[in-house]
């Protein structure tokens, strides 16, 4: 099975949908001439035309407009964010148009739109470029939201997500996309609203998504050599709909869970997991689900407070000492 | 450029079609009346916003599409669904919340849709519905048919961000677009001058080189014309035109607002209806001798039973079922 | 005590702070000609002229940044968004600017301003324009959130927000504007991040704020009368801070808890509230946090959908039930 | 109006004033090469978006305005910082990430502030700085001082909705903002001319009749009098301006970006490198006489020690402490 980077797993779901479907179309902030910000789209202008991948101004309200709009009258545009930070100034046109129109339509008008690009921190990009946004589109129903950790998934995500016909927020990661990963030949698709578990254990769940899989997966490891603790890594895939099944089973046969992210705090994506957790296995729960989170801070530019701020796996062991009373 | 409000002479053999005009202003005219009066009696609720005085426009400006072009506008829009073909009853019970609405009662008089006539809108938020009017222009482009996009919102939406974004991508991608400002003098209570450094909104499009024209938005022959000629800019040229029609609400922002007060005076409402575009229209027509009283009575008998069906229609559609809360908000 | 509107406490509150203080001027779509969209900036104009009451276009982005900017260099603004369903056009600068804006500048630049108006629900005004956003103001660090319910909080909440060196939300509700209750004539203020038991009880806790205040004490009454069911009722008034020592220790006491908000349930404030209860007081709970929210839907225009798409007393009622295994 | 690029012959009684225009200009450039080495090096992080090419213009500008007036940029502002009197050393060290950074460290290339020169960012949501200018603007108007404001952007930015709604609103209410446009001809990858309708960028004063100007951007004393034209028009009219200055960027969009590549090519880059602003003004003083290779030599020579020291600071400069982390989030 060839290897790719997460960033040409993308590329390969855009290349494959764009080919099977001549509704799917491409549009953002450098994405056709310059390739890309991050070069996801790279070479798709030329395979597609300037039509199928479309250049924006700076007008990140506008362009997602546009794209609910086309999507309205029956096309499927993949909007790109050069980064969710700026998603801000269009998040009206996700929350009040897209997620709503099917509802406040009567069911007449679908819209099937995915909006993508990278979210969460980089390295050093500071305070206005480093959010991680998951729970807040998570929070909005008529939105789906889908974060990847892995190539792998990346793909088969993307292109269900390409092809469900409601609008989905797809969420990647600046520090993923050199990340490499198995990745089939033969085309496949990834359910939305399905939990993978990336590692079994018996001892305790970690529940994760994204860029934290990793972090949980080396603290996993660790957590084995070390301290004999065999961890269970639950990857969510997809943050709503929430796999909730595979979260309760995981936890009622480990009695124990954290919930890991790089979102802050308060409200976050994890808050939702440990509602749903001690609702659905509150008599096998050991001990309370600790959380995991980035610093409930604006992201320092500072390098060490940068990685300070950030999950790793010495907390992720720290956050299972706890649940496990080793500490 | 402006345009001079003149309108050539009423052309008698296209009375059918001033005829055609009146009673479309009629019927809407009176629906919002109605409308006005079921609101008083709390058959309907939320917020309601009236488009009596503005009839022209959406009259003058709609008949001069395609079946198959495509409808944006407000949450002031039960006329410009009205005339682009929704059935008055659906309409109405809409309005009323009834699952027999044309938005299946979830989504009331600001979320007016019906896919049918290609009438997409019905948006709450100023200045939002601009991009997706934009966005429907540009699948336009992208499926290379002649079709043409409208799309009405008010003169107090062209100082938001969404009016600037949207023309600009509007004129650079060429999309067949007619942005339809229709300039009441008043964004709820803030007049024009208050809230723009520029009074005159056709000036805008010199930021995008963009087509404009200025037009009375009283007259529903002058509306029907500019619109015609930016249609055909659209639909031959593909290139967006901004049109500012002047008009004016006789009506509170929406029924839950005052008729005038701190912002209008009473003189100033009494003397805009002087020019009331129906009774021009009327006048005019008559003048022509294309229109008798007796013709006219017929007209207004018409209408008037249209929307006492309508009146019935909406009282006797159902509720929406219970179950109807949780659907419609994701498509399996 | 004289009794007074919550929408008049709130004009006694601007009228003292900007009598108090010449750097506090009010900015928003009418507040000034038209007395404002909703009554509570009535006289204001009148009373501080145009210089201080600032009528604005329909602009949400650019007023937000006005006042921000107006804040940089030692402003007291307070703007009013008509409702919060519109401060989404203008959230980058809530988040982006206002929040941020302390952190990036190394401590040397405050921001004090209050962006206040109606949020949640009033009576049919369908998807676009009910909408509670609690969990996503206080999902950021840098922001204070308050959601005051009575008239004497919103008054001593307003008059702190304002004096506050930092960047409040403060979310007002249609549906109260009209309500009555005592309110002192002396001056007095409340602090933020302080919870206030609104009924005292020993069998379960019921964590609320803003409008859901009242539905949590009408079931309170009827849990006394109809099934001798004692609930102390939490006003949680400002949810960022949270005053979690406040409900933590209610739930130490009545070792249940059911949490209600108007908002989506999805990473709602509810979710936080759990994870904070099930940490501070897993012992001390016999049973798991069950949570009353907004119906997981956008909101419907239809009048008895409406209806059941809020939380009202038979709900909280049920929950309660279900936490004390009454059912 | 469109001034002519021509600029008065040098004034011998002002050699004071251009050699203090060419030291700047000269601090400014060595600074971004000597950043863009650290950068190479590793020891600065994360984005760091580099002026050199636009020197002229935040001299030019800068040098127009009175201590007490207000400052505010984009990302791409370390020149703005240093022009604007805050030292080279701690906006070294905050590139650094260090303690004795102008933010302490915590904002980095893309949030530079400094209230002691009444710096005010170091923004980096393109647009987002406008409605901040416009709020100064508005306290100054508020407190009746004869302040004045100005703000840098790019020319990619006017096409956003804040440049919209914040111009609007700066006329509307006449406030004292000098909106400058540095128009360095491409947003990253994209040509003005792919992503605005209207391709010369003071045009879109029309929309607010807002005064405009555009002036050569390689030219540091065409800069400085249109600037300190419009920085009358607010101190003393009260009234905002649009200057569109055309400059160029001779590095990439940043240092993670390429030079040249997709979108230009190296011929125009050496091209407009020949129009280099410094070189320029050296030339204007030498046949002027006001600047002889000796003075020359020395001045270069201060500059760049000045910037060593900036580099020793810098890297002596502590990390802040584990606790920053957590201060500054709220003020107390
Ligand atoms: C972004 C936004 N801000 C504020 C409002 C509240 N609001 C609804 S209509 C309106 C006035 C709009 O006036 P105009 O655009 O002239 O249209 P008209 O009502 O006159 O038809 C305002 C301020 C809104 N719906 N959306
Ligand atoms: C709202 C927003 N969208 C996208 C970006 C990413 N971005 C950073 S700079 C830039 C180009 C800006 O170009 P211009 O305004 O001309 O300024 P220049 O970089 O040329 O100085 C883009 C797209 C951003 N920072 N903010
Ligand atoms: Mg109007
Ligand atoms: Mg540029």
């Amino acid at each position: 099975m060839p290897t790719l980077t997460y960033r040409d797993a993308l590329n390969q779901a855009l290349r494959e949908e764009m080919e099977r479907d001549p509704s799917v179309f491409l549009m953002g902030e450098e994405v056709g001439v310059y390739q890309g910000a991050y070069k996801v789209s790279r070479g798709l202008l030329e395979a597609f035309g300037p039509l199928r991948v479309v250049d924006t101004p700076i007008a990140e309200l506008g362009f997602a407009g546009v794209g609910v709009g086309a999507a309205m009258v029956g096309l499927r545009p993949v909007i790109e964010f050069m980064t969710w930070n700026f998603a801000l100034l269009a998040i009206d046109q996700l929350v009040n148009s897209a997620a709503k129109m099917l509802y406040m339509s009567g069911g007449q008008i679908p819209i099937p739109v995915v909006f993508r690009g990278p979210g969460g921190a980089a390295l050093q990009l500071a305070a206005q470029h480093s959010q991680a946004f998951e729970s807040w589109y998570a929070h909005i129903p008529g939105l789906k939201v889908v974060a990847p950790a892995t190539p792998h998934d990346a793909k088969g995500l993307l292109k269900t997500a390409i092809r469900d016909d409601n609008p989905v927020v797809f969420l990647e990661g600046e520090m993923l996309y050199n990340a490499k990963g198995d990745v089939p030949d033969e085309e496949y698709t990834i359910p939305l609203g399905a939990a993978d578990v990336k590692r079994e254990g018996g001892d305790v769940t970690i529940i994760c998504h994204s860029k934290t899989v990793a972090v949980a997966l080396k603290a996993a490891t660790r957590l084995a050599e070390e301290l004999g603790v065999s961890a269970e890594v639950v990857d969510l895939r997809t943050i709503r709909p929430l796999d909730t099944a595979a979260i309760a089973s995981s936890v009622r046969k480990t009695n124990r869970c954290v919930v890991v992210e790089e979102g802050w705090p308060f409200c976050g994506v994890g808050a939702q997991v440990v509602d749903e957790v001690q609702r659905e296995a509150f008599d096998d729960l050991d001990a309370p689900v600790i959380r995991v989170t980035g610093a409930d801070v604006p992201m320092p530019y500072n390098k060490q407070l940068e990685r300070a701020a950030k999950p790793d796996p010495d907390k992720v062991i720290a956050a299972v000492k706890r649940v496990t009373y080793l500490d | 450029m402006a345009q001079p409000a003149f309108v050539s002479q009423l052309d008698p053999d296209r009375a059918e079609f001033y005829r055609h005009l009146l009673r479309q202003m009629l019927l809407v005219r009176r629906f919002e009346e109605r409308a006005g009066e079921a609101y008083a009696q709390g058959r309907i609720g939320g917020f309601c916003h009236l488009y009596i005085g503005q009839e022209a426009v959406a009259v003058g400006a709609l008949t001069a599409l395609r079946k198959d072009d495509y409808v944006f506008a407000s949450y002031r829009e039960h006329a410009h669904a009205i005339v682009q073909g929704t059935s008055v009853s659906t309409v109405m019970a809409e309005l009323f919340g009834r699952a027999g609405g044309c938005s299946g009662g979830k989504g009331g008089s600001m979320h007016l849709f019906d896919v049918g006539h290609n009438f997409l809108g019905g948006h709450g938020i100023v200045g939002s519905h601009l991009p997706l009017a934009a966005g429907a222009g540009f699948a336009i482009k992208y499926r290379d048919t002649d079709q043409v996009v409208i799309c009405f919102f008010g003169e107090a939406a062209v100082n938001i961000g969404a009016f600037h974004e949207t023309l600009n991508m509007a004129a650079l991608w060429g999309l067949p677009v007619v942005f339809l400002c229709e300039n009441n003098r008043y964004g709820m209570g803030t007049a024009l001058e208050r809230a723009a450094a520029v009074y005159d909104v056709y000036r805008r499009a010199c930021s995008y080189d963009m087509a404009e024209e200025t037009v009375d938005g009283m007259d529903v022959l002058a509306v029907h014309e500019a619109t015609t000629r930016a249609v055909e800019r659209a639909r031959v040229e593909r290139l967006p035109t901004l049109i500012e029609a002047r008009t004016y609400r006789y009506m509170g922002h929406s029924m839950a607002d005052p008729i005038h007060g701190h912002y209008r005076t009473k003189e100033e409402l009494e003397e805009q209806k002087q020019k009331d575009p129906i009774l021009d229209l009327q006048v005019r027509m008559a003048e022509g001798n294309l229109l008798d009283d007796g013709a006219l009575r017929v007209m207004k008998q018409a209408v008037e039973e249209e929307i006492d069906a309508a009146m019935a229609f909406a009282e006797q559609s159902p509720e929406p079922a219970p179950e109807a809360l949780f659907t419609d908000v994701y498509r399996e």
